[in-house]
């Protein structure tokens, strides 16, 4: 039986995980027993791992897995061997996409924009002020370019994922 | 003397007052909007009356109706909890007005503290230390503020002058940055209260923020139930809160003399009921009356659990005309309480408010654990009202003991459906500063980190990556296997649904 | 010096054993059955090692395994909860012969107490009064107990040597049933214990069963923590304790007395740890001694409520080796504590145990109230082990108080999934005779009745009625609308299954 | 529009119930306002009438509708107006049924049989003792009879719901 292997990577630090079995696994060559459980159908893991009990929230965005383990959180990139020597021959670059949409991550009330259409931003500048749940909540660039396509204006009422503009 | 309760307020603080009212043997009346047909205080409540949509000025902040449905149901009092109609002095006179009882102080009370500048004025004539600033001024504009701040010397804080929980609130470094700064923060005020005015502040540097709980009943008795210590807070918010003060310790006589200026804080305007008298404290134990609050508090239940008095209960006697159950000679603090605010906010972005269905929950339990909650599994958080999920509440005989014991209840507290805090206060109960008790206003935005590496914490990424790989293996295998299940019968929507569900 | 604990245990109490040990910052082991994998002493463990089949005898009553799981693990110490091995002289001096600690007595004491029969020989010895019965007769034949019976009198009790729970207990009014009863006795200790030795007893008339904590160290101190008042029971098993005891109430002098007697039996047997002596008391407040527990029990955390002393950390501080942080001066009751045993049973269908997924859960939470379990919603309540599913705790200022509170927790408490005896504790807390605190043992049996007729409750089946009608209408309508879709496309098999399902 | 009638008996007194609308129901003629709304997706109801808030545990066994209501059970049986009349024809009589089967309330170990095939036995006689959580359960006839179809022996292991023996 060949084994499944994974490579996770958690702060640029690879992990080599090879599921051998329902009770094994080894992580870069040292194997362990393990009883792997999902519980009450919600995305919580319990894991036993010779013996040390743990429990993680598990939650998947993009390309990651967001696992929160004793109240810290792991961003770990999970890929088998094929998939990380193909990235790796692209040159391992996190290649930055051609347009980021900034939506609104609940329903709210724009209270104001300080930036305008075709106007350059820097990664961290506050694109729109948000007001939800008695908070004004600052929606922040996540990288650098030019504002393109303002959907929305001060006092509009916006649904939750609806995008209020994009940056270039 | 009425039995019956109309609570003018939704969430946990509902809930709270409902089990009060219920253990007084008083009937109890709530209200809802939309949003809150579910909620556990129209459930739990004898009786409960829709009041209108879900945004509060449609609902929860409509006086006239709430008062309105007192009188049909035929409540004899109304308990307005915190927030909403808490502090305005408006509605309290208007309850008097349509004859029912207001479980809070007099109008006149709200009114002298709830505009800043009066009340500054008010204490400082009774003798009361007061923070150096622009509160006897009344409503300055831009160009007068300008010339006042640096007399007053930076850093400084604009303030709104019908503010609270930090909204139009900003700090000050440089005369620079102050044009921009007021202008944020007058449109924040104008947003939040309806209101635009603000005044200026000296910044205490190293401040604790320490306020001392009162109760007053109408024979003219009035006692402190010691202090808590609040300077845990991000954004202006508190995030956690303990009694008795790590600060204060065992300095009973600073203790006395806080609790003595804050009872006289509270007798110069004729209090009456409970309310709350917050002090900023320097380096050298020097204190500032900075505001009282004049409503019950949001983190109450830690006075409760070093004193054992019943606030709530207490609240509901003194507007039921009976003397105070205690004098000052009865209260002393015995043990430690922490309380943590479990709100439904993401702390690894930015504490981003989060909305959605809470679909499962273990809270802690066992032994010196309370909380206090308005949710459910199966209820919707939803962007109307504040993200305050739970309070998690713990007794400990000493501080380190209740420490410990906050510690095992956030690792045991499991909710799903949300993104909450949590993490924040595992992270803050490992913090070797929070452990000694050194940390001042400014510690968790200046000193505290969520990177744990900075506290030497123990991390677990081996165990996070194996789990992380052994998900991503259920995952692609199930796929699979739905796949192969589509190859057999291709005309079988259902498989490729999932298949589809799963991949997005 | 132990640093990590094994919890020979599960349920509520291995939750709880847990939370003590991570609160004085110990490591913890779990081990589980196959029905136990997804249990919250597994989830909240730092480690859990699997010990064999559901079956208790296969698993939890698995000694051998339990100790090498310690040895394994690296354990210092084992903690054995209640139940299971908790009074097994064997199994704790196997503990000691493997090098581990027990937290717990000597075996010595163990198998001194936990026969009934030289219990009884050896308090007597010291002073201790004990109910007229055959206890130091050693085992004899049903012709030997039928000859002695007429002089004990009737009624009396016929009482498992071996036993404990109420297990192998019956009651004898006249001699001619004494046979019958004899052999049921002896077949349900047999079962129960593997021992089908019986003794007889006098049956103290209008009985009320009050038991005293003690806390003894490995220093020669003994301490008492006052008395819990457990003459609630149902076929011999507790359902409400409370603490203080009503009867007792401000007879100050009697619990004086009573405790120093309970600390002159736990002397008898050079006792050490946490322990219970339980008195019968009757009309005239004579007392007797009727066992002692050589463990924790489960109703311990009304005496933790009332004295502010955490019991199972005073268990692992004396498995230590340290002094009792308390004198008997120290120790005096605060307040009033209540707890109900909510157990997995239907009030209504002769309290039939009930099975099934948990499959939703609001506990009562806010002030004065504490749980204590081991489920959660998603958690199977299997027919292997007993039927409780949590402890329902409050403590009040007064009795009344407390009464008060429970009732509103009791009115909270949402399970679905299986049955409970929620209704059982709320018609109890609503029955005059025990809010006057008017009952003895045989109370519940024989003067109590769910009919909330007798007590003379408001009841409301006009809005029964109408919940009825509206559901079932509710019912009707939606499958009428599937039968309405399935018409439109018969070949749909997802409607009909569903309707299917509906109309089962 | 015409109302739906339904008569709700319990303990032999009926009331009758119409359904007006969502919002409106009458209990023996008199109208009530109402909000009646399901909980978390469970058998739980809450029901707001005429401002009182009152939430009930609903389950049905058999023909009757078992409401848990602030600590009281009520057994109700909802019928129709056609359902009533067909019944009060048939005299009103409870029709009692051929054969009772016994069946094993939850899984468990069987510790006693007291009665034999082919015996009489009367209302609330004992006829199986089964072990289960701890607890040795009391399974009662609930009518007079005589036991047939003996299907387990002492010592045997059953299963939730298997039938145990019948009375007839």
């Amino acid at each position: 039986m060949i084994n499944v292997r994974y490579i996770a990577t958690i702060d640029q630090v690879d992990y080599l995980v090879e599921i051998i079995d329902d009770k094994h696994v080894a992580l870069n060559g040292q194997i362990y027993e393990i009883d792997f459980a999902s519980v009450s159908d919600q995305p919580i893991y319990s894991l036993l791992i010779d013996g040390e009990s743990y429990e993680a929230f598990v939650d998947r965005r993009e390309e990651e897995w967001q696992i929160l383990l004793l109240g810290n959180l792991y961003l770990v990139r999970v890929e088998d061997e094929r998939e990380k020597r193909l990235r790796a021959a692209a040159g391992g670059r996190v290649i930055e996409r051609g347009e980021f949409h900034l939506k609104a991550p609940m329903p709210g009330l724009v209270v104001a924009i300080p930036v305008t259409e075709g106007q350059r931003v820097n990664k961290g500048d506050v694109l729109v002020i948000l007001e939800s749940m008695k908070m004004q909540n600052e929606l922040k660039s996540p990288r650098d370019g030019v504002v393109i396509r303002l959907r929305v204006g001060v006092g509009d009422s916006v649904e939750q994922s609806e995008t209020l503009l994009s940056v270039v | 003397m009425f039995n019956k309760v109309l609570i003018a307020n939704r969430g946990e603080i509902a809930v709270r007052i409902l089990r009060a009212c219920r253990e007084l043997g008083m009937k109890t009346v709530a209200v809802f909007s939309d949003a809150d047909r579910h909620a556990l205080h129209v459930r739990y409540a004898d009786e409960a009356y829709y009041i209108g949509a879900s945004p509060s000025r449609e609902s929860y902040l409509r006086g006239d109706k709430i008062i309105e449905v007192a009188l049909k149901s035929g409540a004899g009092a109304i308990h307005p909890g915190y927030g909403f109609l808490a502090e305005r002095a408006d509605f309290a006179q208007a309850v008097l007005d349509a004859g029912l009882a207001f479980i809070g102080p007099k109008p006149s009370s709200i009114a002298a503290m709830g505009d800043k500048a009066v009340a500054r004025a008010t204490v400082s004539k009774a003798g009361v230390p007061v923070v150096p600033g622009t509160e006897g001024e009344g409503a300055l504009r831009d160009d007068e503020l300008l010339a006042i701040a640096p007399q007053i010397g930076f850093p400084l804080l604009i303030k709104a002058t019908a503010g609270g929980g930090g909204k139009g609130m900003r700090e000050v470094k440089f005369l620079d940055e102050m044009p921009a700064l007021l202008k944020a923060a007058r449109r924040e005020a104008e947003a939040a209260f309806g209101d635009g005015n603000v005044y200026l502040e000296k910044l205490i540097d190293g401040a604790r923020h320490i306020e001392f709980q009162i109760l007053a009943d109408t024979h003219g008795n009035v006692i402190h139930l010691g202090e808590r210590e609040c300077s845990l807070q991000r954004r202006h918010q508190k995030l956690l809160e303990e009694s008795p003060s790590p600060f204060i310790g065992d300095d009973e006589e600073l203790r006395q003399r806080m609790g003595e200026v804050a009872v006289r804080a509270a007798e110069a305007v004729g209090y009456v009921n409970a309310g709350t008298i917050e002090f900023l404290v320097d380096k050298d134990k020097k204190f500032y009356f900075l505001e009282m609050n004049t409503r019950l508090q949001v983190e109450h239940p830690i006075t409760e659990m070093v004193t054992g008095v019943d606030i709530v209960k207490e609240q509901i006697r003194i507007a039921r005309g009976r003397q105070l159950r205690y004098t000052q000679e009865d209260i002393f603090l015995k043990g430690w309480s922490i309380e943590c605010r479990i709100n439904a906010e993401d702390p690894y972005n930015n504490f981003m408010p989060s909305t959605g269905v809470l679909t499962h929950i273990i809270p802690p339990t066992g032994p010196g654990v309370r909380i206090d909650t308005g949710v459910y599994p199966g209820f919707e958080i939803t962007p109307y009202y504040d993200s305050l999920i739970s309070k998690l509440i713990v007794w400990g005989e000493t501080r380190a003991e209740a420490i410990l014991r906050m510690r095992r209840a956030l690792e045991e507290y499991r909710i799903l459906g949300v993104h909450t805090n949590i993490p924040f206060h595992q992270r803050l109960m490992d913090s070797h500063r929070f452990m000694a008790g050194q940390f001042d206003t400014r510690f968790v935005e200046e000193r505290f980190s969520l990177e744990s590496a900075q506290e030497n914490i123990e991390t677990h990424p081996n165990i996070a990556a194996i789990i992380a790989a052994l998900v991503a293996h259920r995952e692609t295998r199930r796929a699979a296997q739905f796949v192969r299940r589509g190859e057999r019968d291709i005309s079988n929507w259902k498989w490729l649904g999932r298949w589809e569900r799963i991949r997005k």
